[in-house]
């Protein structure tokens, strides 16, 4: 054939040209890119030597307590967080899925923390939680549940869970919307049928409501894990891994690896690691998406 | 001036669906030629590959002698009209009647008036302001076919632009879009699955099933000599009724269709036609309208079963009617007096039978 | 220039200054102490315009292998102080003999106590011992004077090797030999009976706060400002600020003692420098390194004739200077006389030790180190098992280098 | 009274029961609401009055809810900084930082590194739209082969964690002598954002007729004018939730920002607000008060485009 591509191969491939350019130059070769590294020891401290040495950081990551300890919290703090973000979104949902005057003042005060900076709300929660002044004592102390302050963030059986909740009351508000989204888009003659057969306020809720949610609950969870699983932001301002271990996450981790101890190799090796691991939890997402569009 | 030539056209898409297959057409200059079919069976895309909307995937198009396969639409000189109207809802009727010519750079006063001629013949003069949103369907409508004729452009292309219209105005509206192709003097391409659309529009058909062309003919030709099976079940209201038999040719060279007990005579024509046919098995074509309630045609002419069902259409009557287990209808006068379970005989207008080989449904004697 | 957010004021003055003798004009910037050390790593990799910055004796070995910061030694007019400055300073800015900077100030660990509190508490002399320590706090539990009589900062900030260096040595243990192998993990003479101390204080006596992990060498002094605490350890210099009415409320009874002494210990503490480097960068350009020098001497050497810089540094926050001709200058000797006691600081300073963990894997042993100790403090690992784990890593990084 | 129990079948009184069950649901409504109005602004709240409140107030156990003696002296900080008084001797303050209240010096930079935020931010937000609006225009009108790789493509790239990006950037960055550039930002900004971006006009635009482009396009528009002239006008509401979500992406971003900026010349808000939580000589108050003046700007433009925000969704992510 004269033209294998035809007038709307050639404007498709100009129209997606920057797109792929950049995505390509900024997201695809930095990974491959990441991977090369990941066969050598580079330690910025020691510019001149950077033996190859294959898959030793992998090995060597795996090997590493510190590695698996950050595992655990990583997935502590994501079960924790998710699960949260889920019922509390969910029950959001509803309550703004209904009728009621002053629904839209309702649902743009919801849109404030989801707005502020994750940097901002860190350092909100932290004057919140602190032992000496903050808040949370301050309630707690009027309402008379403590009779002295409290340590919060610096006790390590429950450091992981105050971030926890800083986090999901920063993403819950973007869960909620999106399963308001899916809760729309349920058609009201599906509810009608229920009545009319008979379904209560409770039944239609777990027959028709929750079901209809699905995909919709489904891409919230996925989305949300992803986002917990390389959230980084409050740990390093709340508490830098601390206690002890007791908040080192995968994120912080690789944080510690690449910048501080200067290791970028390893450091590369573990952004790898982290990388196919959220990639293999996000190819339902994926697909999911992918397929709609 | 526009012809337009298809020399062995195919589409394929993507996914692997073959739409057009092996099309050879060829469009005349000022001609109304009508694509009809079922939906699917590749009218649309041959439609939109005129306009550029698609790629010929293999073969040539050709405008007058110029090949354009690869010519995308904003260098065609083509106009369409769509099913949906498809008006850009964040213009006013006038941008919208405007736009194309302000796209091909006309003269500001030019298009103007050219505008303003069309809302007049259109009569939508007092709409120019509004927005589509602010329109009812039919003034929509026009506003579409406004929008291609200021163009003037050098093919008309309209796919199913009636659709969306109710019954009443879509009569009125082929009545004007006839008038408009007169008028213009430009070659129109009309896709449709509606025969009536085409039977009344068209100065020549294309019958078309999954993508590919089963006749091409004036309305008449189409109508009365289908070439196919297909063709004559897709035209005509009640279809066109089949009673399987057998052809017989008699050693006095009469040539019978026979079905057990019924017997019907072909005339000397079409008689010709079927002299080596001997013995084959047929399907034979009567269309509703071709017969007449009553025996007068004598033997090796009539019909006889009972009424099935009597479905009055208001000007005229549907006849179910009962045959060798078949059921059959028929289009007669409304003064029959006749009810369900009456034993009728119809006489048959013999010279009106249609004969199709029953393999492979071809017309053996078009 | 880039520093640590110390006396951001006196800094501007003097650099203020320096612009108007020299002409040159300089842009100062500065970062949380806190973070100090991750923040200049990440400008040196990343090629940040610097000339002259802050360094912590600590990180010398690394910064000088990784080629960030050059010698000074070529500059005589710089090496021409060293005939007055501390034998300790002019050493501790020495790496492979070469000499990388002049003194910002140099200081050591010290105990401090509140007075007030130690007689209400009934006792008329400081605790000599870390037994004594924990003593003396557990009567003042009971008495409700303080509940955490014993403040200790443990976070993992920069401070953090100081604290251990100081509880290690006045236990009488080191972190590493003289050759550089570990011997922390050693029940005597290593770190372990240190922080079994600290263990024991958190866990058993609950003498110190169990928040200590996340607390800050700041933010303690700050409680300890307030009244909070009747002892704290933290860098002898801060006596100036707890002293200051203006900054503390129990100014005037803040008195120093010496350090404690563990049961094979004596009263040793850790000492320690900060000094004006030169980054390579700087030192690779000609001019620059040029107006780079003369800024190392304005702020480390004489200014206009005097040692203008840590003098004040010295009468505005208290910081130790490394030059000996200060001790004679009257207004130095005065402000002394003030706020502290010149015999237990001179005999404190005497009993000083280097930390011995300087070396060029500092920082990142470092890191882990402070997490182990942070465990066993949380009560997660026995003492011992933490430290066998930060002694596992030290020969580890040992080998590697 | 027998008459009236047959009318109500059976002796259940429905009207009442409606009554009940609709009281009752207002009433689970307006709890709900309340709820969710004090956890969603009970926090900012808090943050806000604290930054109203003097250095002595705000250590007052328990904390003063309302600030007793008002006052804006942090935000004032905050704006006064940037004028630079020359500190001679003589007017030094003699202090160190270490007595806590100090006003760092870095305070003069927040008001620059908003600067950085908002040109960071709004180049991201206008690239996005010239690079991801003709993408989507294509994924969404145009058949062309590989279009489905070309979906996957793009979203797969949005998977990848930013922390997996940050040491192959930094190395690619630094070699480009692009570290501590406002230009680096943008690039990596605009990596992060244009996927999602691309994915919500991608929706929008699928939602808007086929015929339409036809129509355009035998109207004589070449492919980038039936974009221009017919697409754009129409697609609004999603231009406006992409503005909304890089604007806000880009403003928040802090991550990247902390690798690859090391000066006030490329420092973004969150790495200036940052530095300040680390640093516990910095007065309270005055972290707080930053804190709200970081807040600020993403709420406005938040709560500004609430309706968007969700028909642009609505046009996207989750049809369910």
């Amino acid at each position: 054939m004269r033209h294998l591509f035809g007038y709307e191969e050639r404007s498709a491939a100009l129209f997606l040209a920057p797109v792929m350019l950049v995505l390509m130059g900024v997201a695809v070769f930095p990974i491959f890119y990441s991977l090369y590294i990941s066969f050598f020891r580079i330690k910025l401290t020691r510019p001149n030597r950077t033996p190859f040495v294959g898959l030793d950081n992998y090995t060597d990551l795996f090997t590493n307590e510190l590695f698996w300890v950050s595992v655990v919290r990583t997935v502590t703090f994501s079960v924790v967080s998710v699960t949260a973000i889920a019922v509390i979104a969910l029950l959001i949902s509803l309550l703004l899925n209904q009728n009621f005057r002053g629904r839209r003042v309702l649902s743009t005060i919801l849109l404030v923390p989801w707005a502020i900076p994750y940097v901002a709300n860190a350092l909100m929660w932290k004057w919140i939680y602190d032992s000496g002044y903050g808040a949370l004592n301050g309630v707690l102390y009027q309402l008379d549940f403590i009779d002295k302050y409290m340590i919060w963030l610096g006790d390590q059986d429950k450091t992981i869970f105050l971030i926890a909740n800083a986090f999901v009351w920063k993403e819950v508000p973007l869960a909620a919307i999106l399963l308001l989204v899916s809760l729309k888009s349920i058609p009201s003659d599906l509810y009608q049928a229920a009545r009319v057969d008979g379904a209560g306020v409770w039944q239609r809720f777990i027959h028709v409501t929750l079901p209809a949610m699905k995909p919709g609950f489904m891409l919230v969870m996925i989305y949300e894990t992803m986002m917990a699983i390389r959230h980084f932001d409050l740990f390093f301002i709340l508490t830098e891994g601390g206690p002890g271990d007791a908040s080192h996450v995968l994120s912080w981790h690789i944080y510690v690896e690449t910048f501080r101890n200067l290791s970028f190799g390893s450091g590369a090796a573990m952004s790898y690691v982290l990388a196919l691991v959220t990639f293999a939890l996000s190819y339902v997402f994926i697909r999911t998406l992918g397929r709609r569009i | 001036m526009a012809r337009i030539r298809f020399e062995n056209v195919e589409k394929k898409y993507a996914n692997g669906f073959h739409a057009v297959k092996d099309l050879n057409l060829e469009i005349r200059d000022k001609e109304f030629l009508v694509l009809l079919g079922p939906s699917g069976c590749g009218k649309s895309t041959t439609l939109n590959m005129i306009a550029g909307l698609e790629e010929v995937s293999d073969g040539s198009l050709l405008f007058d002698d110029e090949l354009v396969n690869y010519m995308p639409p904003h260098k065609r000189d083509v106009a369409m009209v769509f099913q949906s109207y498809a008006l850009y809802p964040h213009k006013s009727v006038y941008d919208n009647i405007a736009f194309g010519l302000q796209m091909r750079r006309a003269p500001r006063e030019e298009t103007d008036r050219r505008v303003r001629d069309a809302a007049r013949k259109l009569e939508i003069e007092h709409l120019l302001d509004r927005r589509p949103s602010q329109l009812s369907g039919g003034q929509r409508q026009r506003v579409a076919l406004g929008r291609a004729m200021v163009r003037e452009p050098a093919v008309f292309l309209m796919d199913e632009p009636l659709s969306n219209l109710d019954a009443a105005l879509r009569i009125s509206m082929r009545a004007e879009i006839k008038e408009l192709h007169q008028e213009m003097q430009t070659t129109f391409v009309y896709v449709t699955h509606d025969q009536a659309e085409a039977l009344t529009l068209a100065d020549r058909i294309v019958v078309m099933r999954d993508g590919v062309v089963q006749q091409i003919g004036s309305p008449g030709d189409i109508y009365e000599r289908p070439r196919n099976t297909f063709v004559a079940s897709f035209l005509g209201n009640p279809p066109i009724n089949y009673i399987e038999g057998q052809i017989k040719v008699t050693d006095d060279q009469m040539v019978r269709f026979v079905q057990g007990e019924l017997e019907l005579n072909f005339p000397a024509e079409t008689a010709a036609k079927l002299a080596d046919c001997d013995g084959l098995t047929v399907l034979l074509g009567i269309r509703a309208e071709d017969v007449e309630e009553g025996s007068h045609g004598g033997a090796g002419a009539v019909l006889t079963g009972k009424v099935n069902s009597v479905l009055p259409v208001g000007s005229d009557l549907f006849l179910g009617f009962e045959l060798f287990g078949n059921e059959l209808f028929f289009r007669v006068g409304k003064d029959i007096g006749h009810a369900s379970g009456d034993e009728v005989s119809l006489t048959v207008d013999l010279n009106r039978l249609h004969v199709f080989d029953k393999d492979s449904g071809a017309s053996l004697i078009w | 220039m880039h520093a640590w957010s110390a006396a951001v004021d006196t800094v501007q003055s003097h650099l203020n200054a320096f612009t108007n003798t020299t002409g040159i004009p300089v842009n100062y910037g500065n970062s949380p102490w806190a973070q100090y050390r991750e923040g200049m790593v990440t400008k040196f990799v990343g090629g940040a315009p610097l000339d002259m910055m802050w360094v912590s004796d600590a990180w010398l070995p690394e910064w000088a292998e990784a080629g960030w910061i050059s010698p000074i030694d070529e500059y005589d007019f710089l090496t021409a102080y060293n005939s007055e400055a501390e034998d300790f300073c002019t050493d501790s800015m020495t790496y492979n003999g070469r000499q990388y900077g002049l003194t910002y100030y140099t200081d050591f660990m010290a105990f401090f106590y509140d007075e007030s509190k130690i007689k209400e508490a009934g006792f008329d002399a400081p605790p000599a011992t870390w037994d004594e320590v924990v003593e003396q706090s557990l009567v003042m539990k009971e008495k409700g004077i303080s509940d955490y009589p014993m403040m200790l900062a443990m976070a993992q900030e920069s401070w953090l090797i100081e604290f251990m260096s100081a509880l290690v040595y006045s236990h009488g243990g080191r972190f590493t030999d003289d050759a550089g192998a570990s011997i922390m993990q050693h029940e005597k003479d290593g770190a372990v009976e240190a922080l079994q101390w600290v263990v024991d204080a958190v866990d058993k006596h609950g003498i110190v706060s169990p928040a200590c992990v996340e607390t800050g060498e700041l933010s303690g002094l700050k409680a300890f400002a307030s009244g909070n605490h009747a002892f704290a350890m933290v860098a002898k210099y801060r006596l100036r600020m707890l002293n200051d009415p203006a900054q503390s409320q129990i100014a005037g009874n803040v008195k120093q003692a010496m350090m404690p002494k563990g049961a094979n210990g004596d009263h040793n503490t850790v000492g320690w420098m900060r000094f004006h480097g030169m980054a390579t960068q700087s030192a690779q350009d000609k001019q620059r390194a040029e107006n780079a020098a003369r800024l190392i001497e304005w702020f480390g050497g004489k200014a206009n004739g005097e040692y203008k810089f840590q003098k004040l540094l010295f009468l505005d926050i208290g910081a130790g200077f490394g030059v000996k001709p200060l001790f004679e200058d009257a207004e130095i000797q005065a402000a002394y006389n003030t706020y502290g006691d010149v015999d237990t600081i001179k005999a404190q300073q005497a009993l000083a030790l280097k930390k011995d963990v300087v070396t060029p894997w500092f920082g990142e042993w470092a890191e882990t180190n402070g997490s182990a100790w942070q465990s066993a403090i949380l009560g997660n690992v026995e003492p011992a098992a933490a430290i066998q784990k930060s002694a596992d890593l030290w020969d580890e990084l040992k080998s590697s280098y | 009274m027998s008459q009236f129990s047959q009318t109500n079948s059976g002796g259940i009184d429905y009207r009442r029961r409606q009554k009940v069950a609709r009281l009752l649901q207002h009433l689970v409504i307006l709890l709900g609401a309340a709820v969710l109005t004090i956890y969603a602004l009970a926090p900012v709240t808090w943050l806000v009055s604290s930054s109203f409140q003097t250095e002595a107030e705000i250590v007052s156990v328990p904390p003063h809810w309302i600030p007793e003696e008002p006052t804006l002296q942090n935000f004032e900080a905050i704006f006064s900084a940037t004028e630079e008084e020359e500190i001679t001797y003589e007017t030094r303050s003699g202090q160190d930082p270490a007595s806590g209240g100090y006003i760092p010096s870095t305070a003069k930079n927040l008001i620059p590194s908003m600067w950085n935020s908002l040109i960071v931010a709004s180049l991201v937000v206008v690239l996005n739209l010239l690079v991801g609006v003709p993408a989507a225009y294509a994924l969404a009108k145009i058949r062309f082969w590989g279009r489905d790789a070309s979906v996957y493509f793009i979203l797969i790239t949005r998977v990848i964690p930013d922390i997996a990006l940050v040491v192959p950037f930094f190395l690619v960055i630094r070699k480009l002598g692009m570290l501590d550039s406002l230009g680096s930002l943008v690039l990596t900004y605009l990596a992060v954002t244009v996927p999602f971006s691309v994915f919500i006009l991608v929706q929008y635009f699928e939602g808007l007729p086929d015929e339409l482009d036809k129509a355009a396009r035998v109207d004589g528009c070449s492919r980038f004018q039936a974009l221009l002239r017919v697409f754009l006008p129409l697609s609004l509401p999603s231009l406006v939730a992409v503005v909304l979500f890089t604007f806000l992406t880009s403003w928040n971003e802090f991550l990247l920002a902390l690798m690859f900026t090391q000066t006030e010349a490329s420092q973004t808000l969150p790495i200036v607000l940052a530095a300040f939580t680390s640093d516990f000589t910095i007065s309270f108050s005055f972290i707080n008060a930053a804190g709200v003046l970081a807040i600020v700007p993403p709420v406005i433009v938040a709560v500004v485009f609430e309706r968007y925000i969700v028909s642009g969704l609505t046009a996207g992510a989750v049809k369910g």
